[in-house]
């Protein structure tokens, strides 16, 4: 059985879509980070996978930067999350809805 | 073994870079200056922010000048581009932000700007949208737009009360999300075409004669959700209002006009060439955004009682409105959008500073919000001057001629009519009816209602300073006597996009 | 100057107002009738070097504004806009010196002169969007004046005003904004020139939909049935100088516009038009005077009249032959006098009285006799009496439509038998019978300041009912210009059948001698 | 000569001018006196260019300047003194000068005296304007100028009620009619091509009967309304409320009878159109006849006297129906004097009585007013045609003519109101003179009027009198102008039996109401007399029950309906969608602003949402694009490209 | 054969740790099925000959993701379980399933393309390494210093937003207070 570029794509599909319930449905900002990064990765499988099919290298460079943007968002994300931590005592996003409308 | 490359530096073209680079340095320098003299004074920075964007702007004067020459240039192994649309909006990025950064020396002081980070971020953040925008390759508008949206997150997160900090979180959480949408994007076009460059892309998609439409599609629905994103497009848009209500009011209004015209430009290379390409899903997509985005964006910002969320539902309005630009995609619906932004730029940034100039730090009784209508009451009264400019302001919004929005209405709605959208036409000229409903609610709490009881008539203007009102000054000008230079504006634009082939 | 005596017009009460804030508030009000009389005597200079005998336009002035957009800065006068630009002067003149409302009489008169910037503009301007410019802009002094010195729904009044006109006048941008490109279509190149535009036959489809987009532009403001409900709110709410000011002139930009946009662009349509207008004047005419009985303010009650008679303006200017269309600007002119008037006579008593209520008057002809003398003469104006100035718009709108249909001509004069109904019948509760309010047994009658305003409106009225020929004269050649344009123009046989060809008409100065 | 046409055109004007310059100021003897005089100028410069007119057989005409002058219309202030106008000319200003010589002491206790005369002097203009012009737009304006006066001086004191409404009632009920003249004079115009009487005139005999026919129609449709001919005939015995002078003026001597002097004037268009004029002539004598009958059982003197001016003007309509045009002309000039006289003297009775309307209340009056009883009765015995006064010239002629015409209905209507005429005429005459002194049950002191009011009424009693004997001088004079046919019967017996019939068939009804009325059991009448509570009389005295009718099914229901078009049509339906949609707008925002929770969850979900939407509709397109063709039909129908 | 064993192995596997990571209740599980995941991940990229990036991926995500997450989870109460208040499952659920499907369907099938040319085309025999190593040095020198910047924008967020700098808000401080907090300071100083 021939795993072809496709078999890559649904599995990246598959992932991207358990990170888009994760995101939907997690109300801990923590984890819902977690499925952020979910996301991200997903993708990179996918050009990596495109990148080896065809022979080029530049799906490779995509995912490299993409590893390192989740690698920053990471640090902004946590940073962000500490502060609201330290106000707050929790990181629940539902106590986070004093602007509405 | 590789071979070794041998490139000659001329080739590179390294003046391409050379105004992104110019912030980046700028913003070094001030982090070096705060590490070695700490405590400084925040108009040191602001005045020191102003000359790195001031020689930001002389080297974006000089690649005009190349550009009126030469045409478009790519630079640095192919993935700078520098054509009419990087210009123009580099312009308007490197403009909006001359104009808000003196806003930092207001009357009170407030948390982001007594801190050198923030000017430092600020400039790394000019520099990251004009990376995006002077680029077709989907990498670097990627890294320079995370760079972008992370310095924006924080600088955000810094004006340091509850309200930002959910602002910056909502903010940023829905960024990640985009981020993800936009890689997801980036890689069905890849898939497809092997390539990241936009330009390539095109040019393999129209050789492929689009044979995997459904394939495409996912890769623009992508594209279009992370930039509805960035664009605020209903329904994309949610975290526009709250993330402007958090934030300063400065800020709110630099927000509004930036990054979205980064966006745009970005938006504008993607979408254009398969808006052109006639894909008709495109265009009843893009059609459904910007109808929804500027009527239910207008809508919603009838029923608010605070300005500044008036204001950012107004905001999200007038994207849509653009966003038609790209729908409608001739050379005048594009150059419309440039001249739409610019001149929303100094209307939106004086309405935002009229705003900033009203800043309390402690709400009075009676008020939810820093900018609720109630606070504007009878200001007619107390303050003549700035009741009239904010009403300029509005009435300018709200498109009434001759100020500057009208033009910007005016040429966009005429752009549609051109290309025979006629509905879509009159839709956008009706929501401008819409629309002048709040703004006009703003000009009657100001001129038609009594003070409220108890408020000592200097509420408008207590955070105002001198340069503040300076930027009031400047923007009131420039929404007055706009058309003026409406002239030497729609050819330097329309030059300058026709020139880039858009 | 002669060569810049538009401009002047247009902007010499701008800048006035502008330096009006350094005006101290006690001599604003000197000030204000100082710039307004010069504006008028500049108003009736141009009277006076206006070439009576010529049917072009005079006074041109061109400055480039967007060349590369084809928006020019264009003015001009022709015998349709004279009267009408010296009427704003003259009422901004009376309505400033007359002006009782002490509250922040600065702001209201700086308010003023800009209001009468920009209908000076309105009327003077031959470029569309330069027209557009200064018929918005005009919305915002009335806004600021209902808003602010209306009475207790003034603000809801105000906004329906603004929002109303504002929604429709966008419908009118679109349409322009088509024409400039159909334009541009044909020549290559782009022009809001009003003149051009005239020399672009269109196809008869194209017509069709630009009229019905200008249509709405227009007929909001005009307002035509069933446009017509913020002007009873916004006459109701607003204080006597903004009633004047907008029953006398803002309004009569509707009606001009469909003179100088719609007939001469679009020959066809207006004859396609022609009917369905006509249905909705005459139902302006009779329904908006039934509503105007029904009425039990004063104010309202005028104001309802006021679109009733605007009906018949329109109905004049869809009569598409020179004696309507001329009626229909002379009406205009003569509306603008006579329901200014009563806008004025309406607002001595609510000085007085502080109230609009018909009930609350009766048998004011005992207490204040000269008041009631000059209410009975603009009322009979207003009921179309001849010898005064409504009578001739009035006669020829209705005899002009006649030649296009008998029926609905029959039907329109209606006007002449409702009008009187409701006017009379005001007259008679508020004027006739006993004094019946001991409120009104003392009541002043009326003071210099107020026959300021209302003695030249009288003069007037009565003058050009009986000699309208210095007014009806240059309307009537530029008319005739425009008619013989539209039949030039017009491609459908039925506009060619509708529109009569003036070079075909026998126009006669001197009655025969054959008697 | 032009100088005497201005004269006697202006002089009006100056009068009512003059007087107006005191209006708001007491009574000033000098405000009666000045216009009076001016009137009387008026008069003398009507007479010389009467005698000019007489001699040269030709007319004056003159332009004064143009009035309205647009595309082909043009109509100047243009006047013209011809036979049929000067007839008129000397009528008003004749009557006019002796009503206000005699208003002088009419009025003299009034606080509006100056008022009165500013008003009557203005409308003595409008009518000299109406009679003189020489088109129909002139016409026109002294049509209205005429209706005008007539709604100041009827509603002239104007804190009665029943004053105003009846001023009210007699401008619209005219402004009705107005709209078929004008009417009318647009036929006039777009079919001639000019509204000068003599060229309008001279192109219409090559017009179509169709279009001339609808011209006639609508030119009398406004005759009716100023000669308020049924119809509208309403308001004039309303318009009683006026002053006397007025009535005996406006509503007896001259306005009304502008619609008959407009069909006379626009004879050359009636002979064209005979039917018509057999419409006219039918519903002159019908209205002859309606008026007539009510005047038999009313109990109002002025109210009397005005439906006999009703009955009149009925006879005259007969008269111009019938193509005699001078005849009826001439009925006009008769009448205009006796009906005048007889105004004149009821206002003298008025006076004495103190304003008491009622003759059953009066009673042997001629004791104490000699004067205005002499006056009175010989001004009932011409309005009766008894030989040798006025009303027997013009009257029997009427009759005459409908006789040799063989119109032999319309002959027996107006031969039967004649006799009613007499009966009612000496009915009043009866009551107010003879029998017992019935005031003095209500306490009244009469006395007679001042003597130069006497005075000024002498004329009109001479006039009333000897009016018949100008008969061929004047048929001569206005037969220039006018067709000029002459009636007599041919056979002599016949003539003979016709006019002794008629005047033995008056002299009968004079002596019934006499020998009725006279009698000592005549009491005020308190609705109880079995007569009373006939059908008839209530029909009669409730004038057929026609202001009844127009006032519950024309007058309510337009209120209503104003009220309904008002309160639920313009503001729950027009306005209310104007505001619904601002509200549906507004609704919107409102019901969908829970979009913006303020969750990030939610608006975590909106994205997901747009983005599966869209995928979705790419999906769907996907499908489309198989069946592109249908789809792109639909989407060019909403403008995408 | 091999090749197909692990892509399905490693499927099955990245598959259930991140569907524990998004639906556990336990922070630290979801912490640990990430962390595996993402290794796993990596195993793809040596599948493919990606051995670069693998091991990027391990750094990155594994060693500076996992630990600044770990950090965080210090810095957070974790133990307890965490409770989350669900909406609408339905929403959630539906919302995904349709936009897997959608995208799975479509991508079941094969993309045809032609007219793909490898711009950078993977050099045969030469270490995948020194491969993107040229590229990125080249093509990607501009991306590749932008991110650095991105990278250094991170840090200084990171160091401002979560030290001490926020933690007294001038925003919210009356100038008074600001005026003598400045002096507070200058004395802390000068005793220093």
């Amino acid at each position: 059985m021939e795993i072809g570029l496709n078999h890559y794509l649904v599995l990246s599909t598959i992932l991207f879509s358990i990170g888009l319930i994760g995101v939907m449905r997690r109300k801990n900002l923590l984890m819902l980070f977690f499925a952020t990064e979910i996301l991200l990765n997903s993708v990179n499988i996918s050009f990596a996978a495109i990148s080896h099919y065809n022979g080029d290298l530049t799906g490779q460079m995509f995912a490299f930067f993409v590893i390192a943007i989740a690698a920053s968002e990471v640090a902004v994300g946590l940073g962000l999350l500490i502060l609201w931590h330290k106000r707050h005592n929790n990181i629940d996003l539902d106590s986070m809805s004093t602007m509405r409308g | 073994m590789l071979e070794p490359v041998n490139i000659s530096l001329e080739s590179l073209n390294l003046m391409t870079l050379a105004p992104m680079l110019v912030p980046i340095v700028g913003a070094l320098l001030i982090l070096i200056i705060d590490f070695f003299k700490s405590e400084q004074d925040r108009s040191l920075y602001v005045m020191l922010s102003l000359l790195i964007l001031g020689i930001d702007f002389i080297f974006l004067i000089e690649s005009a000048e190349i550009f009126t020459e030469n045409g478009t240039i790519m630079g640095v192994f192919d993935v700078m581009l520098i054509d009419g649309l990087a210009i123009l909006s580099q312009f308007i990025i490197v403009g909006a932000s001359m104009l808000f950064i003196p806003l930092a020396l207001s009357q009170k002081r407030f948390h982001e700007f007594s801190y050198p980070e923030f000017f430092a971020l600020f400039l790394f953040m000019i520099g990251g949208f004009q990376f995006m925008v002077a680029t077709d390759n989907l990498i670097l508008i990627f890294v320079g737009l995370e760079t972008a949206s992370l310095a924006l997150y924080t600088l955000i997160a810094m004006h340091n009360r509850d309200k930002s900090f959910e602002a910056a979180v909502k903010y940023f959480t829905m960024g990640a999300l985009a981020a993800g949408f936009f890689s997801f994007g980036s890689m069905v076009f890849y898939a497809l075409t092997g390539s990241i460059e936009i330009n390539q892309i095109a040019q393999v998609l129209q050789a492929n004669n689009y044979e995997n439409i459904e394939f495409v599609l996912i890769g623009v629905v992508f594209m279009l959700a992370s930039f509805g994103f960035k664009l605020s497009i209903v329904p994309f848009h949610t975290w526009a209002p709250d993330v402007y209500e958090g934030s300063s009011a400065a800020m709110a209004g630099y927000m509004s006009i930036v990054p979205k015209i980064a966006a745009f430009v970005v938006a504008m290379r993607l979408f254009e060439f398969l808006i052109q390409s006639g894909i008709i899903w495109l265009e009843v997509i893009l059609y459904a955004l910007v109808v929804i985005t500027m009527t239910m964006a207008n809508i919603w910002a009838l029923v608010q009682t605070d300005v500044k969320r008036m204001l950012a539902y107004s905001s999200i309005s007038h994207a849509g409105f653009v966003m038609a630009a790209i729908l409608i995609g001739t050379t005048q619906a594009n150059s419309a959008l440039f001249l739409y932004w610019i001149l929303f730029s100094f209307t939106n940034l004086g309405s935002f500073s009229m705003l900033w100039i009203s800043r309390q730090k402690n709400l009075p009784a009676g008020q939810s919000s820093d900018h609720s209508y109630n606070k504007f009451a009878g200001m007619v009264k107390t303050a003549p001057i700035a009741a009239s400019i904010m009403a300029l302001f509005m009435l300018s919004l709200a498109g009434l001629p001759p100020f500057a929005l009208f033009w910007g209405k005016m040429y966009m709605i005429s752009s549609a009519v051109t290309a025979d959208f006629i509905v879509l036409a009159l839709i956008m000229a009706l929501n401008s009816a819409i629309a002048a409903y709040y703004y006009l609610k703003l000009i009657v709490y100001m001129f038609m209602k009594e003070p409220m009881k108890g408020s000592d008539g200097n509420v408008s203007v207590t955070n105002a300073t001198l340069s503040l009102k300076t930027i009031i000054g400047f923007a009131a000008v420039g929404t007055i006597f706009a058309f003026l230079i409406l002239n030497t504006l729609l050819e330097f634009i329309t030059a300058f996009v026709y020139g880039s082939g858009y | 100057m002669l060569d810049n005596i538009l401009s002047i017009l247009i902007f010499f009460p701008a800048l006035a107002a502008i330096l009006g804030f350094v005006v101290d508030k006690n001599s604003i009000r000197t000030y204000g009738v100082a710039v307004a009389t010069i504006e008028f005597a500049l108003s009736l200079l141009l009277w006076f070097f206006f070439d009576n005998s010529a049917s072009g336009m005079q006074f041109m002035e061109h400055i480039a504004l967007v060349p590369v957009f084809g928006i020019n800065y264009i003015v001009g006068v022709d015998g349709i806009s004279l009267f009408i630009i010296i009427l704003a002067a003259f009422f901004t003149m009376i309505g400033i010196a007359s002006l009782t409302d002490t509250k922040n009489v600065k702001n209201m008169i700086i308010t003023l002169l800009f209001l009468q910037m920009t209908m000076v503009g309105v009327f003077a301007s031959l470029d569309a969007i330069v027209f557009y410019v200064f018929w918005e802009l005009s919305l915002v002094p009335m806004l600021y004046i209902i808003g602010a010195w209306g009475g207790p729904l003034r603000i809801y009044a105000s906004v329906k005003f603004f929002l109303y006109t504002f929604a429709g006048s966008l419908v009118m941008l679109v349409g322009i904004l088509v024409m400039a490109y159909l334009y541009y279509q044909t020549t290559g190149q782009w022009s809001f020139a009003i003149l051009d535009w005239h020399r672009l036959v269109l196809p008869e489809n194209y017509q069709l939909w630009l009229f019905v987009a200008f249509f709405f532009g227009f007929a909001i403001k005009v307002p035509m049935f069933p446009f017509h409900t913020w002007l009873p709110y916004a006459h109701g709410q607003a204080p006597t100088i903004g009633s004047v000011i907008l029953a006398a002139i803002l309004l009569k930009m509707g009606t001009y516009a469909f003179v100088r946009f719609s007939l001469p662009m679009f020959p066809d349509a207006s004859v396609y038009f022609m009917f369905p207008i006509a249905i909705l004047a005459i139902i302006m005419i009779i329904y908006t005077a039934m509503v105007a009985y029904a009425q039990k303010d004063i104010k309202q009650l005028v104001a309802y009249s006021s679109v009733s008679h605007m009906g018949v303006i329109i109905l004049g200017t869809f009569a598409l032959n020179i004696e309507g269309i001329s009626g229909s600007i002379f009406l205009m002119i003569a509306h603008g006098v006579v329901s200014g008037a009563l806008f004025f006579l309406v607002g001595v008593i609510y000085d007085r009285r502080n109230t609009k209520l018909m009930s609350e008057f009766g048998g004011l002809a005992h207490v204040m006799p000269r008041f009631a003398t000059i209410f009975g003469i603009m009322i009979m104006a207003s009921v179309g009496m001849p010898l005064t100035i409504n009578f001739v718009g009035e006669f020829l709108s209705l005899l002009g439509f006649y030649q296009q249909s008998h029926i609905l001509t029959i039907i329109a004069g209606i006007a002449i038998i409702v009008g009187a109904i409701y006017m009379l019948s005001a007259y008679k509760k508020m004027f006739f019978g006993k004094v019946t309010k001991e409120e009104n047994k003392n009541l002043p009658d009326v003071n210099k300041r107020e026959l300021i305003a209302l003695v030249p409106l009288v003069i007037i009225t009565i003058w050009l009912g009986i000699y309208p020929k210095p007014v009806l004269g240059p309307i009537s050649n530029s008319v005739e210009s425009l008619v013989s344009l539209m039949h030039e123009k017009a491609v459908t046989k039925e506009a060619k059948a509708r529109i009569p060809n003036p070079s075909t008409l026998i126009i006669r100065t001197t009655a025969q001698e054959a008697y | 000569m032009e100088m005497f046409l201005y004269i006697a055109l202006f002089a009006p004007l100056v009068g009512s001018m003059f007087a107006a310059l005191f209006s708001a100021k007491p009574k000033t003897l000098i405000a009666g006196i000045i216009p009076s005089a001016l009137l009387f100028v008026s008069f003398i410069a009507s007479s010389i260019l009467l005698v000019y007119v007489l001699q040269t057989g030709s007319s004056i005409h003159v332009e004064m300047m143009t009035w309205m002058a647009t595309g082909e219309l043009y109509i100047p202030f243009g006047f013209v003194v011809d036979q049929v106008s000067v007839t008129m000319m000397m009528v008003v200003t004749l009557v006019s000068t002796v009503v206000h010589v005699y208003a002088i002491g009419y009025m003299s206790h009034d606080k509006s005296f100056n008022r009165f005369f500013a008003w009557l002097s203005a409308f003595v203009f409008s009518m000299m304007i109406l009679v003189m012009s020489d088109n129909f737009a002139g016409l026109f304006i002294g049509w209205e100028g005429v209706g005008l006066c007539s709604w100041g001086l009827i509603g002239f004191w104007y804190h009665k009620e029943s004053a105003t409404w009846a001023a009210n009632e007699a401008f619209i009920m005219n402004r009705i009619a107005d709209l078929g003249m004008l009417i009318g004079i647009f036929l006039i115009y777009w079919n001639t091509g000019t509204l000068q009487y003599d060229e309008a005139f001279a192109a219409m005999p090559a017009l179509e009967t169709d279009v001339l026919t609808w011209m006639g129609i609508f030119l009398f449709i406004g005759a009716m309304g100023k000669s308020a001919q049924f119809p509208l005939h309403t308001w004039l015995a309303d318009a009683m409320e006026g002053p006397t002078p007025v009535s005996a003026l406006i509503h007896a001597a001259t306005m009304v009878t502008a619609g008959v002097y407009l069909i006379v004037r626009a004879s050359p268009l009636y002979d064209l159109i005979p039917n018509v004029g057999l419409f006219i002539a039918s519903l002159g004598a019908f209205v002859a006849l309606f008026a007539a009958s009510m005047a038999l059982v009313n109990r109002d003197m002025k109210r009397i006297i005005a439906y006999s001016t009703l009955s009149q003007l009925g006879y005259m309509f007969a008269a111009a129906g019938l193509g005699a045009y001078w005849v009826a002309l001439f009925h006009l000039m008769a009448h205009a004097f006796f009906k005048a006289l007889l105004f004149l003297g009821a206002g003298n009775v008025m006076h004495a009585m103190k304003d008491e309307l009622d003759p059953f209340k009066m009673g042997g009056l001629k004791k104490v007013m000699k004067g205005t009883f002499i006056m009175m009765t010989v001004a009932s015995v011409a309005l009766a045609g008894i030989f040798p006064l006025a009303g027997f010239f013009s009257k029997d002629l009427i009759l005459e003519v409908a006789f040799i015409d063989n119109h032999y209905i319309i002959y027996s209507v107006l031969l039967f109101t004649a006799a009613l005429t007499a009966f009612y005429s000496f009915r009043l005459v009866a009551l107010i003179f003879h029998g017992e002194e019935r005031y003095k049950l209500f306490g009244i002191d009469p006395h007679e009027a001042y003597k130069f009011m006497l005075v000024a009424m002498s004329p009109l009693l001479l006039l009333a009198v000897i009016a018949g004997v100008f008969k061929m001088t004047y048929f001569e004079m206005v037969t220039q102008v006018l067709p000029a046919t002459e009636y007599h019967i041919d056979s002599p017996i016949v003539y003979w039996i016709i006019t002794i019939g008629t005047q033995l068939l008056v002299g009968a009804a004079i002596f019934y109401a006499y020998k009725k009325y006279t009698s000592r059991d005549i009491k005020v009448p308190d609705g109880t007399s079995a007569m009373e509570k006939s059908f008839g009389y209530k029909l009669l005295s409730n004038q057929y029950y026609i202001p009844y009718i127009y006032e519950e099914f024309v007058a309510k229901p337009y209120g209503k309906i104003s009220a309904f078009f008002w309160s639920e049509i313009d503001q729950k339906i027009i306005d209310a969608s104007v505001d619904g949609i601002a509200k549906a707008f507004y609704n919107t925002g409102e019901n969908t602003r829970e979009m913006h929770s303020g969750n990030l969850s939610t608006m975590l979900k909106w994205m997901v949402a747009g983005t599966v939407g869209m995928l979705s509709l790419a999906v769907v397109f996907g499908l489309a694009a198989r069946h592109s063709d249908g789809v792109a039909s639909i989407l060019s129908a909403i403008g995408v490209k | 054969m091999f090749e197909a064993i692990a892509f399905y192995l490693f499927s099955f596997l990245t598959i259930s740790m991140f569907y524990i990571t998004v639906t556990t209740s336990q922070a630290l599980y979801a912490l640990t099925a990430l962390a595996a995941g993402m290794i796993f991940i990596s195993a793809f990229f040596f599948i493919l000959g990606a051995d670069f990036l693998g091991a990027v991926q391990i750094m990155v995500y594994s060693g500076a993701v996992m630990a600044l997450y770990a950090f965080g989870m210090m810095f957070f109460d974790t133990t307890r379980e965490v409770k989350e208040k669900q909406g609408n499952r339905f929403v959630i659920v539906g919302l995904s399933l349709v936009a897997a499907v959608l995208i799975v369907v479509i991508f079941a099938a094969p993309i045809v393309t032609d007219n793909i040319t490898a711009l950078y085309p993977i050099t045969e025999g030469v270490g995948n390494t020194q491969d993107i190593g040229m590229v990125l040095f080249t093509k990607y020198l501009v991306p590749f210093e932008v991110a650095a910047v991105m990278l250094l924008v991170a840090m200084i967020s990171g160091i401002i937003l979560a030290g001490k700098k926020m933690d007294l808000s001038l925003t919210l401080m009356d100038e008074d207070e600001i005026k003598e907090m400045k002096k507070e300071e200058e004395n802390k100083k000068v005793l220093l």
